[in-house]
């Protein structure tokens, strides 16, 4: 009875010692159902990353290198626009569906059709005009300029085969059972307790690749993933570890490696601009030179989560370094309590022993609010609160439940918040988040794209149009001056660390990982150009 | 949680225990509430409760730190500065577990308390009245008794804008009444037909004095079991609210202490002082706690009172282990034990040569 | 034969309240799905996607409640859970038949191990006073008072490592795809072990606390003496005299118990990451997905007021004193 | 003690009186009774008549659950009655609580079988007889006044000196202690009226006696109605001047203690007579088989047997019996003796032969 | 006299020992003969249970038995002592050779069991070669001699009336022939007319089987006209023992004409009752001498001072019973 089970060929090969030849990849995203539809970001394909496994896109983005062009994958040629509201795309050779049919531009146009068709499936909201095929060319046309957006367009939408999709009622809540993409990998099997994919034998456009079975484990959270880091049974993560050093590394010091770099997306102090003082940018300011970014690297975000903002712009080191303008390129944040003391009391406030006095008189004291679960944060804000008492003001944290926060974010009832940007392939997604006054609502109001702290400021919100729009190198680089200038001058929001797409892993059976040095993918599972690292992984010697 | 399998429920069976007088106590003054004291179970988990509450109120002035200011110590183990080591960002982790029993002993007082009250009134009134009364007031218990309690205290405490300490005992003081409700309401049932409920109404008592003077005080074993009961479970409750992140108490409490631990994954980084005390000091109060409710069972139900003595001591110093259905036999001599004699005649007037005492009794 | 029929009026009427409750409350929680995703992925997931997500979840028209309570109940009743937003498109129903299994195996077999223990037990330090299971009481009533979370943390941290028999966490090896097979049994068994062993160490005293006192009352009682009298072994006397009659309060709270099980335990499953139903409830709740929460409520309510019938049925079949003759 | 208001009035005069008193318990209805129209009770009382007279005590005898619990607590209207009326010196009253239920409460009073049950053990004796007196309003005005009033209640029911009593609990005191502090706090009230539901039952033999002579003080000295409930026939015969005998729910004889006990006229008072113990009898009498004293159980009272109730039992039974309900038949040996008993009827008798409708 | 089948000699029991020990049995001496009915009276708390637990060892803890022999004399065999019996030779002897009915038969019943189940565990437990349904028959044979039908086997114990439990406890008793049948306030929680009807069936099966009874009762008229022989009881110790006519006509201790003098006689002449002044002794704080005394109305000088023994009184009938009184100086002590 038992050859028949599910189980035995999946134990067999263990037996058989081609144990080495599977790569066990873990995220802390708790239990899954079987959902392998690779548009919806709650399958579980979105959340373990492995859709990316299966079904591809037509160019790979880089993340930790925002600026490069993106790398051609299903397309062999992407090409844009001036104006970049039109890309004309050839469609690769010899790409094959894993039963058997070949990728065709039809195909591109299909998926492309099905997303503009779907709103629900359009999470990137992406305003698409015409998508036309000719031969291998596809041609696609949008009513804005895509120049922000492109590595979505191109790097993070899968190519589905239109023979299969056109016969799914609705591909919105289809699970997709059995996948069919292009990628090397093919679901072999699903279960709670883990999801199994194996490589292709063959049809893959390039070549096979080392791994042949990719085993996929959510866990309920981000402790018992560390705990399966820590004792070899996860491979590939990505995960918060703190003290990493103890926690993770020495667990085997030769083979468990972190990697994080940072990304275009930043978390920071968001401060509601639009209550007393804080409205003043030159508190603003003051509380910006006294938060000790260091501190909260090292305690909040374990050395390494978060990367920490040393540019003024609050563009993270790295990914950020080409678009620092000229005027700011060198300037870093370091810890200043006299010179925040010096220009407050420059802007008439008044430092009276450790409290700090507004111009009326009264003291300053804010409300720093982040959800309870969040400890990170919550230890960020710890520590800002120890920062701002330097300076008098007086802190108090509070950690309302998520659900409330988001609520009072949205609505612009706190004091200050540690909350995320939008993080895309320029820093236009950091600072639209941030500043941008068409995102703005009234008080009272959800704001739910971004301006939690209501900043007011129209040149922000014109230099915003202006960069994406713009079509010339030129024009961008001036909007995106404008905009840093503005960022620094008034500090809307307080830049503390980058998000990052880096990875815990192991090289104790599998090397070839990105790294610093090699920084040719994200290291994230999660993210679409983890297929880029799974196909440069080899057995380790 | 698993449910409170507190005995007390068990006792209701035999009814009869908690009106029955003590045996073989008739001629001392000794009241019974002192009675209870001199249980060891009682006294000792008193004694720990007590340096609990002592603790929760004097706890702020005596911690060594503020709990929540960072020190330049990070993750540090016992030490004579930081008896309990300090978290990831310097605090002092006895000084956090000192402060924190404040809002512990708040919440499970409070929450016992509510509960006890909302038990109280809903369990007699139902268990008295009867009638329609009673099956509304039981449908009500029952409800409530199928709703899970946790689960709902935590949809209901991240409804509220911000939930502190006393939203969380309230919260759970209001959803974890019924169990005790349904207890109170089978005793009263039994009470009610006592004999001497009825012989005050037939005195010509009120129905609130006879609910309030002469149910209440033989119901207050009951209560008090249940209000442990709930005591224990709200403390439970609320250390696991704040360990699941799930309650945005801004002060400081056991389970706070857990959150960050485990948060800053304390154990896999071996800062086992994080992690520990805390739970010790739970499982230590809730332990005192359990004692306090096993003496009362004990103190409801003689039986259970008499049968923690299973060892005797003779007077020779020999222990005899009692046994039911054998009963020990000290010596099988036939001699008597008074050692009397006859006496061969006694004239009704005249003195008699006494030669016997009672033996030592 | 009446009581039961009064019994079932009884559940039907808890149930439709405790349903209703479910319905209501959850509903009151402040923000919406859309948001609680967009949150739950810090940045990962950009705000743009905030329109296609309402329109994916069927959320993005405004709906009367009262006319979503009458929905809700239509669908019940043709066996419809609705679909669950933290695991989009699945159907509530899927999600709570993939997890009630594990918690079923894990929580129900646990909780009848604890209860067989603990009365074993109970019975033994009942019946033996004064021998060394006088000792056992402190100890788990220690035990028993220690949150169980708190435990199981400590046992990972003790007991499992790269090299331990004992995995950290999970229902069964990666990969092993549930079945009734020589892979996947001892697979499942081996995850088990650790989660029930932390439930049944701080379930079992209360097993424990209650046979023996139970034991206690009934060893005093005439007919045990009159077992005695009648020269019968020790052990008729033990069991079939005084642990059976000494049972019948236990066997309803052990009913009773049974229908904690779902709701009760749940933190064991988030500590050891069982792919349970309580586990569920807890992602739900952070998702804000009404109809994954209301489903898990059902499941609760039902599985409560089963247990209770069973309490009943158990205390009918077991206790002849209740069963009326006609 | 306060002296009671109406002393002087003569002995003899009725204060309590039951007419055709009688209590149906609704029993649970049964699935299969759903579809039919008959509610099933329990007749725990039938039609029962009994008058209570001032400086009397009344009896009331009968083998347990024949109902006369059931009696006294309706008379003492701790229950609703199903029908037939209970007249307070001939004023018909029906009261469920409140301060119409206290002024009856006044006159009327009753004490329980079970003096280990009745004193609320987290109570004092103090406390006790102090809501007695209170209640009723004879506490007086100060604290001294209730001192006294106490002292005096205790000294009425012997039990001296009242300081050692007074603070005791209930626990501290021993069953006759008990049941006469029982006693104390029924007489607080100062009724004219008590009702004793088997006060000595529960007692042990050697202090039965002092209870029963305490009643029997207070009846004559404060000209109290007793009503005297026992299953022991014999006491009835020493300490009650009129004796009813009860089976299943109805009356089926009364009259003068001495006549009834001594000549009883129906077939149920002669069982219960004889079956008492006899110590003049001797062990070799004994005749197991003694058919004509009457065997069996007691009749179910939720479907009691048509006419005589205890025709199943009776050795004498005729066909009568087994269809009408006897009426009250003057017996005519003593005044007052009468049995509810178709032997009786010497038409009937005459008709049908005693004993010709045995079944066994 | 007939031989005797139980002695018990100078027997003591307490409760707890030291401190919070109590005495309730003190030296004990009582002799059953073979084929009586021996009648154990005294008022409440004065030990008649103890001793009937007591001498069976099944007095439920904190019992002691401090002294004492129990000589049993079987049908064949050398009379040995039951209180020096291993755990497996006493649970032998019991029920096969002595056998109790109790009080409350509500309780005395496993209310679990069917009666029939409870009939025949006892031979299964004392006659294991027995079959299946040579057991049942026999519990059947023994339910219809106590007057209950064979239908009745599979009732439970609740569905009987309290007169019918009592008789299939007595059924039981004697189910496996035992000499001795203990019977502890048997009859006390039935009523008057049900009491007779039992007693009579036990006293004919008596004279049928030809057992020995030992008879536990607070009510003396019933013994008397039950037992052949009484032994009344004060304060743990026996203060009187006689034929049963000899204490009704002649009762020499005075606490035995105090109780003979509470019962009401239900014939003949009405006669006033005396009753027993005082309350009975607390076992706690024993008065010294004879235990009786702070109650007697003819207490003396010597009875404050010694305790009386029990022994033959030097009047008449003095060879027949005994007495513990210094009223009755005794000729020789018994035991
Ligand atoms: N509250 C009640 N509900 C239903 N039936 C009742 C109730 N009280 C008494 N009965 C029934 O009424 C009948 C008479 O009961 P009652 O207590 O009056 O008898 P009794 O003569 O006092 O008996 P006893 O001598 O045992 O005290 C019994 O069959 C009893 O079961
Ligand atoms: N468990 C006990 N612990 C202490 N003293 C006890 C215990 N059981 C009985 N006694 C005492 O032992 C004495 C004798 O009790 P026993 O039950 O033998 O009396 P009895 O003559 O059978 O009385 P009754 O007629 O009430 O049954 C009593 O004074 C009683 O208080
Ligand atoms: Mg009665
Ligand atoms: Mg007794």
């Amino acid at each position: 009875a038992c050859s028949d089970s599910p189980n035995a060929a999946n134990k067999d090969n263990a037996a058989n010692g081609k144990a080495a030849g599977f790569l066990s990849i873990g995220m802390p995203n708790s239990t899954q159902t079987e959902n392998n539809n690779p548009f919806i970001g709650s399958s579980s394909a979105s959340n373990l990353g492995y859709r990316w496994m299966i079904y591809e896109p037509l160019g790979q983005w880089n993340n930790t290198k925002p600026d490069q062009p993106l790398k051609p994958w299903l397309a062999s040629s992407i090409t844009w626009s001036a104006d970049w509201k039109t890309v004309d795309l050839v469609i690769r050779d010899g790409a094959t569906w894993s039963d058997g049919k070949p990728l065709t531009a039809e195909d591109v146009v299909f998926t492309y059709d099905l997303i503009k068709k779907n709103e629900a499936l359009n999470i990137f909201a992406i305003p698409f005009d015409a998508i036309t095929s000719e031969g291998n060319k596809v041609k696609i046309t949008f009513t804005s300029s895509q120049f922000t957006t492109q590595h979505k367009v191109i790097g993070q939408i899968p190519i589905v085969p239109k023979h299969i999709w056109s016969t799914i009622a609705d591909p919105a809540t289809d699970t997709i059972k059995t996948p069919v993409g292009s990628g090397p990998y093919v679901l072999k099997t699903w279960a709670q307790t883990g999801i199994i994919l194996e490589s292709r034998e063959s049809g893959y456009w390039q070549e096979l690749p080392k791994v042949k079975e990719l085993r996929y484990t959510s866990y309920s959270g981000n402790d018992t993933q560390l705990t399966a880091l820590a004792s070899g049974q996860s491979e590939w993560s990505f995960v918060f570890i703190p003290d990493y050093q103890q926690t993770f590394i020495a667990k085997d010091p030769a083979n468990h490696k972190i990697w994080a770099p940072g990304v275009l997306g930043i978390h920071g102090l968001y401060i509601n601009t639009t209550r007393k003082p804080f409205d003043d940018p030159k508190l603003r300011q003051a509380m910006n030179m006294v938060i000790n970014r260091a501190d909260i690297f090292t305690q909040a975000e374990a050395g390494y989560f978060h990367p920490e903002i040393k540019s003024v712009t609050g563009l993270p080191e790295g990914a950020g370094d080409a678009y620092i303008a000229d005027e700011y390129k060198g300037k870093t944040f370091s810890v200043d309590v006299e010179g925040a003391k010096t220009l407050l009391t420059g802007a008439g406030y008044t430092l009276d022993g450790n409290v700090l006095k507004d111009k009326s008189g009264a003291p300053v004291t804010i409300k720093l609010s982040d959800p309870a679960p969040w400890s990170d944060y919550q230890t960020t804000l710890e520590i800002i609160k120890d920062n701002l008492s330097k300076i008098g003001i007086a802190a108090e944290v509070e950690k309302p439940n998520q659900n409330v926060w988001d609520t009072n974010v949205q609505k612009g009832d706190f004091g200050a918040t540690m909350r995320w940007t939008n993080g895309g392939s320029t820093p236009f997604d950091i600072y639209q988040t941030v500043m941008d006054g068409d995102l703005k609502k009234p008080i009272g109001t959800a704001a739910q794209q971004g301006n939690f702290g209501r900043f007011d400021s129209p040149e922000a919100t014109a230099a915003l149009k202006a960069y994406s729009n713009a079509t010339d190198e030129a024009s961008r680089k001036t909007a995106l001056a404008t905009l840093q200038k503005i960022f620094v001058e008034q500090a809307p929001m307080l830049p503390i660390g980058s998000d990052n797409v880096g990875a815990a892993y192991s090289t104790k059976k599998w090397v070839g990982w990105p790294s610093d040095a090699d920084s040719y993918a994200p290291g994230q599972p999660t993210q679409a150009g983890a297929l880029m690292v799974v196909l440069a992984l080899k057995p380790a010697a | 949680m698993t449910i409170p399998t507190s005995s007390i429920e068990q006792v209701i069976p035999g009814q009869g225990s908690m009106a029955q007088p003590e045996p073989g106590k008739p001629g001392k003054a000794k009241r019974r509430k002192f009675l209870f004291l001199s249980n060891r179970k009682a006294a000792a988990g008193l004694v720990v409760l007590g340096i609990y509450i002592l603790l929760a109120i004097i706890g702020p002035w005596i911690a060594p730190f503020d709990p929540g200011a960072r020190g330049p110590d990070l993750m540090q183990g016992p030490s004579a500065d930081h008896w309990m080591g300090t978290t990831h960002l310097g605090q002092d982790v006895y000084s956090q577990l000192l402060v924190g029993t404040r809002s512990v002993i708040f919440v499970g007082f409070v929450a016992g308390i509510v509960a006890t009250i909302l038990s109280v009134i809903i369990g007699v009134t139902a268990g008295y009245v009867g009638g329609k009364t009673d099956e509304a007031l039981s449908a009500l218990s029952n409800v409530f008794l199928v709703i899970p309690a946790l689960p709902l205290i935590i949809i209901v405490t991240s409804i509220m804008e911000n939930a502190g300490e006393m939203v969380v005992a309230l919260v759970i003081g209001f959803t974890s009444w019924s169990w005790n409700a349904r207890v109170l309401r089978a005793q009263t049932l039994s009470l009610r037909r006592r004999d001497y409920v009825e012989a005050a109404r037939a005195t010509g008592e009120r129905s609130w004095r006879v609910i309030i003077f002469e149910l209440l005080p033989n119901l207050t074993a009951v209560i008090a079991s249940g209000f442990v009961g709930t005591v224990i479970f709200a403390v439970l409750s609320e250390i696991t609210l704040a360990f699941i992140g799930i309650t945005s108490s801004n002060t400081w409490n056991w389970g706070t202490i857990l959150f960050w631990a485990q948060g800053q994954q304390a154990l896999a980084r071996s800062a086992w002082w994080w992690f520990v005390p805390a739970g010790l000091a739970i499982a230590i109060l809730g332990t005192a706690l359990s004692l306090i409710n096993f003496a009362i069972d004990e103190f409801v139900s003689p039986r259970l009172r008499s049968a923690g003595k299973t060892k005797i001591k003779t007077n020779s110093g020999r222990t005899v282990r009692m046994r039911i259905g054998f009963t020990p036999v000290l010596s099988n001599s036939p001699e008597p034990h008074t050692h009397a004699r006859p006496i061969p005649a006694v004239d009704h007037n005249g003195v008699t040569a006494v030669v016997r005492e009672e033996a030592a009794s | 034969m009446k009581f039961l029929l009064q019994r079932v009026a009884f559940y039907l009427f808890t149930a439709w309240a405790a349903i209703t409750l479910n319905f209501f409350i959850p509903r009151m929680i402040p923000g919406d799905p859309v948001q609680a995703l967009i949150t739950k992925y810090q940045g990962q997931l950009s705000t743009q996607a905030i329109n296609s997500l309402y329109v994916l979840f069927g959320i993005d028209k405004d709906g009367n409640i009262w006319s979503e309570y009458v929905e809700y109940w239509k669908q019940l009743f043709a066996g419809d859970l609705g679909l669950s937003f933290t695991f989009f498109p699945t159907p509530v129903s899927e999600v709570l038949s993939d997890s009630i299994l594990w918690t079923l195996m894990l929580v129900g077999v646990t909780t009848i191990l604890s209860f067989t223990i603990g009365t074993g037990l109970g019975v033994l330090a009942g019946w033996r006073r004064g021998s060394w299971t006088d000792g056992l009481l402190p100890v788990t009533t220690f035990f028993s008072s220690v949150p169980y979370f708190w435990l199981g943390i400590i046992a990972i941290y003790l007991l499992t490592g790269p090299d331990s028999f004992f995995p950290s966490g999970g229902g069964a090896e990666v990969g092993l795809v549930p079945a009734w097979d020589m892979y996947f049994i001892p697979s499942a068994l081996q995850h088990s072990l650790l989660p029930a062993f932390t439930i049944l160490i701080s379930s079992v005293s209360g097993w424990i606390l209650s046979m023996r006192n139970m034991m206690v009352t009934v060893s005093s009682e005439d007919y045990i003496t009159v077992a005695h009298a009648k020269g019968l072994p020790e052990r008729r006397v033990a069991l079939s005299y005084a642990a059976r009659n000494a049972l019948l309060p236990n066997v309803s709270g052990f009913a009773l118990s049974l229908g904690f099980i779902v709701g009760g335990t749940f933190l064991v499953e988030i500590v050891f990451s069982y792919p349970g139903i309580g586990f569920q409830l807890f992602q739900a709740l952070g998702a804000n997905d009404y109809p994954l929460m209301q489903g898990v409520f059902l499941i609760i309510t039902i599985s409560v007021l089963v247990a209770n019938l069973l309490a009943d049925i158990a205390y009918l079949l077991l206790d002849p004193r209740t069963r009326k003759e006609g | 003690m306060t002296s009671t208001p109406d002393a002087e009035t003569p002995a003899g005069e009725v204060v309590l009186e039951a007419i055709g008193l009688t209590k149906h318990f609704p029993v649970r209805r049964k699935m299969r009774d759903l579809f039919s129209k008959k509610h099933d009770a329990v007749h725990a009382v039938d039609d029962v008549s009994l008058t209570l007279r001032r400086g009397q005590v009344t009896a009331l005898v009968g083998e347990s659950g024949s109902g006369k619990s059931t009696v006294a607590r309706l008379l003492a209207q701790l229950y609703p009655r199903t029908s037939g009326d209970i007249r307070l010196h001939g004023r018909s009253t029906a009261v469920k609580s409140g301060s119409a239920f206290r002024r009856y409460c006044a006159q009327v009073q009753m004490i329980f079988q079970d003096p280990f049950a009745s004193l609320n053990p987290v109570h004092t004796i103090r406390y006790h007889l102090t809501r007695s007196l209170k209640i009723h309003g004879h506490a007086g005005k100060t604290a001294e006044d209730l001192e006294k009033a106490l002292h005096a209640l205790l000294n009425r029911v012997s039990l001296t000196p009242p300081e050692r009593y007074l603070d005791k609990f209930p626990h501290e005191l021993s069953g006759g202690q008990r049941q006469r502090v029982a006693i104390a706090r029924a007489l607080g009230a100062e009724p004219e009226a008590l009702l004793a539901d088997e006060p000595v039952s529960m007692l042990d033999v050697s202090i039965r006696l002092g209870v029963l002579n305490l009643l029997r003080d207070l009846k004559e000295r404060l000209n109290l109605a007793i009503l005297y409930i026992t299953h022991d026939i014999a006491s009835a015969r020493y300490f009650a001047d009129q004796t009813l005998v009860m089976y299943a729910g109805r009356m089926v004889e009364g009259g003068d203690s001495e006549t009834v006990t001594q000549s009883p006229a129906h077939p149920y008072t002669r069982l219960l007579i004889d079956s008492a113990p006899d110590p003049d009898r001797l062990t070799t009498d004994i005749d197991a088989s003694d058919e004509d004293r009457g065997n069996g159980e007691p009749p179910s009272l939720i479907r009691p047997p048509s006419g005589c109730r205890f025709h199943p039992r009776c050795p004498m039974a005729m066909a009568r019996c087994t269809t009408d309900l006897p009426v009250r038949l003057e017996i005519g040996d003593k005044p007052g003796h009468w049995a509810a008993c178709w032997l009786y009827d010497e038409a009937t008798v005459a008709a049908q032969r005693p004993g010709s409708a045995v079944t066994s | 006299m007939s031989d005797p089948v139980l002695e018990i000699k100078n027997l003591n029991v307490g409760y707890g020992l030291g401190e919070q020990g109590v005495r309730a049995v003190r030296d004990v001496n009582l002799t059953l003969h073979r084929g009586e009915v021996l009648g154990l009276a005294g008022e409440s708390g004065s030990g008649k249970s103890t001793l009937a637990y007591g001498m069976t060892r099944l007095l439920a803890p904190p019992g002691v038995i401090t002294g004492g022999q129990v000589i049993y004399h079987p049908a064949e065999g050398d009379p040995y002592d039951v209180l020096s019996l291993s755990d497996d030779r006493i649970r032998k002897f019991r029920w096969a050779e002595t056998a109790i009915v109790f009080q409350g038969a509500m309780n005395s019943l496993n209310p679990v069991h069917k009666i029939s189940t409870q009939l025949t565990d006892v031979l299964q437990a004392h006659e294991p070669k027995m079959t299946e349904s040579e057991r049942t028959a026999r519990a059947r044979e023994m339910l219809k001699l106590v007057g209950i039908g064979p239908d009745r086997m599979d009732a439970y114990p609740h569905q009987l009336s309290g007169g019918m439990r009592q008789r299939v406890m007595i059924g039981m008793a004697l189910i496996l022939q035992p000499q001795v049948v203990i019977m502890d306030e048997p009859t006390t929680a039935l009523d008057v007319v049900m009491q007779r009807q039992i007693l009579g069936q036990l006293i004919e099966l008596r004279e049928r089987l030809g057992f020995s009874v030992i008879f536990i009762t607070h009510d003396l008229s019933l013994l008397v006209e039950f037992s052949n022989r009484i032994a009344i009881m004060y304060g743990g110790r026996i203060v009187e023992e006689a034929p049963a006519s000899a204490i009704y006509k002649d009762a020499l201790h005075p606490y035995s004409k105090g109780l003979l003098g509470s019962f009401p006689a239900l014939r003949g002449p009405r006669r006033e009752l005396t009753g027993i002044p005082g309350s009975p002794p607390d076992l706690k704080g024993m008065p010294t001498g004879c235990s009786f005394h702070p109650r007697c109305p003819k207490a003396f000088d010597p009875c404050a001072g010694n305790i009386p023994v029990l022994g033959r009184p030097g009047t008449g009938d003095g060879k027949t019973r005994s007495v513990a009184c210094w009223l009755h100086p005794t000729e020789e002590p018994v035991g």
